[in-house]
């Protein structure tokens, strides 16, 4: 695996910038809100306006300022069950695939259960047992049963770096274990993690909206999925107050695309046959423009000479 | 068969594992369901379902926890999962019984519609690399990161209305009775469109982009390259030789996402309000009925398990690799 | 295309009646050609970051030749091989020239103006490629008989399907491999059985060009002589030219009647084989042939070559050879020298300032 | 042949258990690949010992084992004499590491790609505290030609070229400054080229520093230019050894016959038709369940009853000190059976060869540890969503 940084392309730079905006708000979106998301006024179920962008509730709140302030909860629950998910992914899948033999091998195994074991419905059990979970609780439930994919992923890495000839070099030169682990095998796993990590965070951000839509998680914090909560629970549908839940939809789609636009740029990393190499078409000499594909190379300036040709 | 009994015992496993958290999880319930609920319906529980209950909750507190798992494990294999609390006193099998079809109907069929859709898709964006179909991408992209129940909730806006012909919820009219006759099922089909179009919609997305990623990489292989140099039509190369290839790590995938893409779909049967175990679930939870919870867990374990032996029958057949002989 | 029937198991001499391997007609390089690429140039990549991997090659194929294409990594002779046939992966363009091929009647058509749906139909009926390393080159989950038949169903779609069969029998049964192995997958043949396996799928037609890239360096010795053996006998039998591509300069003297060199994407020498292990021309060449120490006789001098083969991203002026070459002087910083025929010796070709043209 | 053994092998056996693709690891009785069988090798100060074989011989094995890279399943290695057993990671695989090095085939997968020459060389230097600052890097490239150092320092592998790198690889190695080095196949990934000048650094090297060198080549050729002594092994066993001039120029037994006659040799154009040329010469046998007896029978022009019911035992050929042969051609007790003799053994290339079937092998490449590892690729793993 070679690193060659290169600028990243513009869907990885949409998906940057999405992000930032969304990292922007979590911390200043408290701030930045026009109203107190929970207050009632007198401006009850209001399309939107000058006054209410994204309109209001059936209580008068202002469901912008739900929105913004419900920025904090999601991005939170994402990046801190994501965080905690990548660790505990790393160290089972990098201890499982450098060690050989059955513990690998049965460690391995464990993660693969956890993989096939419906996630969700585990974790709406889990969090409905969780006495007045908050975010911190549902974070570390997301964060403890999301690890599984990422641990296979670098499992499966490990193994074939372990048998790679540095390693193998490292370890002919009296490496010790643990630096052969962290110093030559960790630093080649980066992008596999850096996936996972984005990966990871997407499921807990859809699995936390999930869990406050259907009511599950405490209501002491705003957050997307609980304005879609209460957006259900007072039939915005039924009367037509489609901007109750659309921002908020828009926002998850929002926050996905970005990260998948960001795992779009390290896939090309981890596996360089997916890099766009430029350009995919060429102009040849008369105009005509060809493409370029496997088993047909294209051809710019056919000499015009000489015998032969048609 | 090597390979195949491998996958057995891996199976085995995973079941054990979910049936022993399902064993664990009410016993860190904190309080006592079974009495509050024996308070409630006073005299009308018989003797052995309080038993029943007694054990699946642990509640039996003389007995050491080894002792109280055999027991669980014993009752499990007599098929009793308890009686529900909400369905008093239908056992927790028949309340599953009765939605169980309409989840493998409804979601069984939408999973696998999606991943033949997106993966046939996915062949063609992957062997098209560099026209028009890229521009796709970021379209499925966007379709597949919105949550599924909030397309649900979308196209329950737009679609159903006093006037529309398509319902917005329900698995059938509230008059019918459900039977094996043409109407019901015309009905049935009916209630199951927005619901099967929510979940393909969003969860295309995800298996178009394996494929493609994965007909990227074998695009490059030498043996493409080989099947050029024969002279071999494109349509022969991309199918015979590149999706033929590419197909065997989607398959392999698509049984280690289903616990994943099931989980989501669940909330597509909430906000239809459609009759399946995610809604089952869903109620349950809200009403606290924990042999009902555990019950729908195991199930859809259980399901998933199965589906696992499925794909894993398609990638014996799909791999030659597999089928090594001795 | 030339012959209808094309199920004959023997067929012992081939209509063009190919000139036997030593011949004085093909070693000079001016029998009748087979396929002439003519100022052949191939990038990868376009516009500013191309780089120039294929430098105005000029290279003839005659009739029942083997001609030997010798040159180190990144030396281009792979590239060549490829942009010739259009077969190199993005981003490998074409940027000029033109590649004839004779058919046996009629006249020379170019590869390079070839529709893609031409060129699918002259692939592998006139010309086929055995590619480095068969472990790739199958397809995993298709079975030898599946892949050595359906060339036969693309090519002659008429022909039924048991005698596809059978013809798939009969070409395992020419590289040596019994035809129970028509149902085994890749994963089960040897590294051997699989390369003469990717042997026989390239003879299916009866093609009068071969090209093979490197066929044997994955294999042992002992796999490499068998292999080129059986391939020496095929040809005799068959009477197609082979284009041998490899590394090995010392298994090409053996095995082929000319050698061309190849170095920094330009061909540097082209000579008969034995005259060019004699006397080589080309510093580079004779550098390359002092490299390889010898099994049998005296124990010859070695000098290798000093310094590295050049990056083609940043090429140096002149001769591309010359800031490793020993007997570099002026000229050789100047333009590169062109490919001529030498005063002393006009059979054979070299592009050095140390032997001008006649 | 006086000068002192540094490090010795004694009847080293490897038996790699091959285990089921994917999670089938739990049933089937327990198969073996018997990768290295009964190899005995000494290695001297000053000299290089060149090992010879085909891939899947088992000759990489044999560098692993003497690197302890893998623990041994049989046999026995000194060094200095004495009996080592150590296991990777510890104080005393350290102390062992110091002694014995190792450089890799690949020249592109050796070297971290993440890492510059600076960290691996310092690396190298401070496990076997030798570093001392700037100098000690400068010294060490210098040893290997790389100068100045500063041009060198700060690349990354892939800056380097393949030759650069494998001489990075070597100055690591020398970072402990060992007294034996075991090379595999050092050059073998290299342009032709610049092979030359590899294997000419490491003749310079080992007389410089006295290292005992062995040399893991599949290239008989340059055993022959590089090596002082040649071993020949096949299918996992030691079958010829000696002189090198001696085992390339009359080889005893009919394997190093097949394969000083399979080598390309350009001046073959001049003499006549080369040996074996019409004859299926088989393939090397399965690991897994090798032969019986000499595992060459089944390929072997010449064998005889006993050759398939008995493993020979090494003979002295007699025609130059220490040219030895374990073949039954040239062994006491198998010239009463059969009519092998020097002179006989020598035209070989007339006798009919029998062509038996041979059984394919099930592992390719068994010498690799690869085949017993889950070998999924990793970038076909988890496709899905």
């Amino acid at each position: 695996m070679k690193f060659h940084f290169r600028l990243p392309g513009v869907k990885v730079m949409v998906g940057l910038v999405l992000l930032a905006v969304f990292t922007f708000l979590a911390f200043f979106g408290s701030a930045l809100a026009p109203y107190d998301p929970s207050a009632r006024s007198n401006d009850i179920l209001q399309s939107p306006s000058a006054k209410h962008w994204f309109g209001t509730t059936h209580i008068g709140q202002d469901i912008f300022s739900q929105i913004l302030v419900g920025t904090r909860s999601v991005m939170f629950v994402g990046f801190f069950a994501g965080i905690l998910a990548t660790v505990i992914a790393v160290v089972i899948g990098v201890t499982s695939g450098y060690l050989s033999g059955w513990a690998g091998e049965a460690v391995s195994t464990v993660s693969n259960v956890f993989i096939v074991i419906p996630a969700l419905p585990l974790i709406v059990i889990v969090t409905n047992v969780i006495p007045n979970s908050g975010d911190w609780a549902i974070a570390m439930v997301i964060g403890c049963t999301g690890w599984a994919w990422g641990a296979r992923l670098l499992r499966a890495q490990t193994l074939s770096l372990r048998q790679r000839d540095f390693v193998q070099a490292a370890r002919a030169n009296g490496e010790s274990t643990w630096r052969i682990v962290g110093v030559e095998i960790l630093p080649n796993l980066t992008a596999i993690i850096a996936s996972s990590f984005i990966g990871t965070v997407m499921f807990a951000v859809m699995t936390e909206i999930a869990l406050a839509f259907v009511g599950v998680s405490g209501i002491s914090q705003w957050n997307w999925g609980e304005v879609l909560f209460w957006a259900q629970g007072q039939q915005a549908l039924a009367i037509g107050a489609w901007w109750w839940f659309v921002p908020a939809g828009l926002c998850i789609a929002l926050l996905g695309t970005s990260l998948a636009l960001i795992n779009f740029g390290i896939d090309e990393i981890v596996n360089p046959r997916l890099r766009g190499a430029g350009r995919t078409t060429v102009r040849t000499a008369d105009g005509r423009k060809a493409r370029m594909r496997f088993g047909f190379t294209p051809v710019l300036t056919p000499s015009a000479d000489e015998g032969g040709g048609r | 068969m090597k390979y195949f009994a491998g996958r057995v015992g891996f199976y085995l496993l995973t079941l054990w594992a979910a049936i022993t958290i399902n064993f664990f999880i009410p016993r860190l319930i904190p309080g006592n369901p079974v009495d509050s609920l024996i308070a409630q319906r006073r005299g009308e529980i018989d003797s052995n379902a309080i038993k029943s209950l007694d054990i699946l909750f642990g509640l039996d507190k003389h007995q050491s926890l080894l002792s109280q798992y055999w027991s669980y494990l014993g009752q499990l294999a007599h098929g009793d999962l308890g009686i529900s609390f909400q369905n008093f006193p239908e056992p927790v099998t028949s309340v599953l019984g009765s939605a169980l079809p309409w989840t493998l109907g409804l979601i069984g069929t939408t999973t696998i519609l999606a991943f033949l859709i997106g993966t046939l898709l996915g062949v063609f964006a992957g062997w098209k690399r560099g026209t028009w179909v890229d521009g796709l991408l970021p379209v499925t992209t966007f379709l597949s990161s919105i949550p599924y129940f909030w397309l649900g909730l979308i196209a329950v806006t737009l679609f159903t209305g006093v006037d529309s012909w398509l319902p917005s919820s329900g698995g059938y009219d509230p008059g019918l009775v459900p039977g094996w006759d043409l109407g019901f099922i015309g009905n049935a089909l009916r209630h199951s469109i927005l619901p099967a179009a929510t979940i393909i919609i969003s969860s295309v997305g995800g298996w178009l982009l394996a494929m493609r990623n994965m007909m990227v990489t074998v695009s490059a292989e030498d043996y493409i390259t080989v099947a050029h140099a024969k002279g071999l039509s494109d349509r022969r190369v991309m199918t015979k030789y590149a999706a033929r290839n590419a197909l065997l790590p989607s398959v392999s995938g698509f049984g280690m996402a289903l616990g994943l893409v099931v989980g989501g779909t669940f909330l597509v049967e909430y906000v239809f309000s459609y009759p399946g175990v995610g809604l089952q679930l869903l109620n349950a939870i809200s009403g606290h009925d924990y042999p009902l919870i555990q019950g729908v867990f195991l199930t859809v374990t259980v399901a998933v398990l199965a589906a696992n032996f499925l794909a894993d029958l398609a990638y014996m057949a799909l791999d030659p690799r597999t089928r090594k002989e001795g | 295309m030339s012959s209808e029937n094309v199920m004959s198991a023997q067929k012992s001499a081939s209509p063009q009646n190919p000139a036997s391997p030593k011949s004085p007609e093909s070693t000079t390089g001016q029998g009748h050609p087979v396929l002439e690429i003519r100022g052949l140039s191939v990038d990868y990549g376009v516009g500013p970051q191309a780089v120039r991997a294929v430098n105005d090659v000029h290279l003839t194929l005659n009739r029942g030749e083997v001609l030997g294409l010798a040159g180190e990594s990144g030396s281009g002779k792979s590239t060549l091989a490829y942009g010739a046939t259009r077969l190199l992966p993005p981003p490998g363009v074409v940027t000029g020239g033109s590649v004839l091929y004779h058919p046996d009647d009629g006249d020379p058509v170019d590869l390079l103006r070839m529709t893609p749906g031409e060129l699918r139909a002259f692939r592998w009926s006139q010309l086929s490629i055995v590619f480095q390393g068969a472990m790739n080159s199958l397809n995993p989950v298709a079975t030898v008989a599946a892949q050595l038949t359906d060339v036969i169903a693309e090519h002659r779609p008429k022909t039924a399907k048991a005698d596809r069969m059978a013809r798939a029998a009969e070409l395992l049964a020419l590289v040596g491999i019994a035809r129970d192995r028509l149902d085994s997958y890749p994963h089960q043949l040897s590294g051997g059985m699989r390369q003469r396996v990717m042997i026989a799928m390239a003879l299916a037609l009866e093609p009068r060009v071969v090209i093979m890239d490197e066929p044997t360096t994955a294999l042992d010795v002992v796999m490499q002589r068998q292999i080129m053996r059986q391939l020496a006998k095929l040809k005799e039998q068959l009477g197609f030219s082979v284009i041998f591509i490899t590394h090995d300069l010392s298994l090409l003297v053996e095995f082929s009647d000319r050698i061309a060199i190849m170095y920094g994407g330009r061909i540097v020498e082209q000579a008969p084989a034995v005259e060019l292990y004699d006397n080589s021309l080309h510093p580079y060449s004779d550098g390359l042939l002092h490299s390889f120490p010898a099994l049998r006789g005296p124990r010859r001098e070695l000098t290798g070559i000093p310094g590295s083969p050049p990056d083609l991203r940043d090429m140096p002026a002149g001769c591309a050879f010359q800031p490793r070459c020993p007997k570099a002087f002026d000229p050789c910083g100047g333009s590169p020298p062109p490919l001529v025929r030498p005063a002393s010796d006009p059979g054979r070709s070299v592009a050095c300032y140390l032997h001008p043209s006649a | 042949m006086t000068s002192e053994v540094v490090l010795e092998a004694e009847a080293l056996t490897k038996h790699f258990p091959v285990r089921a693709r994917g999670r089938a690891a739990l049933s089937r009785g327990p198969k073996v690949v018997h990768a290295v069988d009964d190899v005995s090798l000494s290695l001297r100060r000053g000299r290089v010992t060149a090992l010879v074989g085909e891939s899947g011989s088992g000759k990489s094995t044999v560098a692993r084992l003497l690197a302890q890279l893998y623990p041994r399943t049989g046999g026995d290695i000194r060094i200095g004499g004495v009996s080592t057993a150590v296991k990777g990671g510890g104080r005393h695989f350290k102390a062992y590491a110091r002694r014995v090095q190792m450089i890799f085939q690949d020249p592109f997968a050796s070297l971290n790609p993440v890492h510059t020459v600076r960290h691996h060389l310092t690396r190298a230097l401070k496990i076997h505290g030798r570093y001392t600052g700037e100098e000690s890097l400068d010294e060490l490239l210098g040893r290997v030609q790389l100068t100045p150092a500063s041009l060198y320092l700060e690349k990354y592998p892939h800056e380097l070229s393949g030759g650069q790198r494998q001489r990075v690889s070597i100055a690591r190695a020398l970072a402990a400054d060992p007294e034996a080095l075991l090379a595999d196949e050092p050059v073998s990934m290299l342009d032709v080229s610049i092979r030359l000048g590899v294997l000419n650094l490491l003749r310079d090297l080992k007389e410089r520093l006295d290292l005992a060198v062995l040399y893991i080549t599949h290239d008989i050729a340059s055993a022959r230019y590089f090596a002082d002594e040649t071993l020949v092994m096949y299918a996992g066993r030691m079958v010829e050894g000696g002189d090198s001039e001696t085992v390339t120029q009359r080889p005893a037994h009919p394997y190093t016959h097949l394969l000083v006659h399979s080598a390309p040799d350009p001046e073959r154009v001049r003499g006549g038709p080369a040996p074996y040329d019409d004859e299926d010469t088989g393939e090397p046998p399965s690991l897994i369940d090798p032969p019986s007896g000499c595992r060459f029978h089944p390929r072997c022009p010449k064998a005889m009853d006993v050759c398939r019911a008995r493993v020979p035992e090494r003979t002295l050929v007699g025609d130059a000190p220490d040219h030895w042969v374990a073949c039954w051609l040239f062994d006491d007790e198998g010239k009463g059976e059969g009519k092998g003799t020097d002179a006989e053994a020598a035209d070989i290339e007339t006798t009919d060869i029998e062509t038996t079937d041979i059984e394919i092998s099930d592992v390719e490449a068994a010498d690799v540890e690869a085949a017993a590892a889950e070998a999924q690729a990793p970038e076909l793993e988890g496709a899905a969503p």
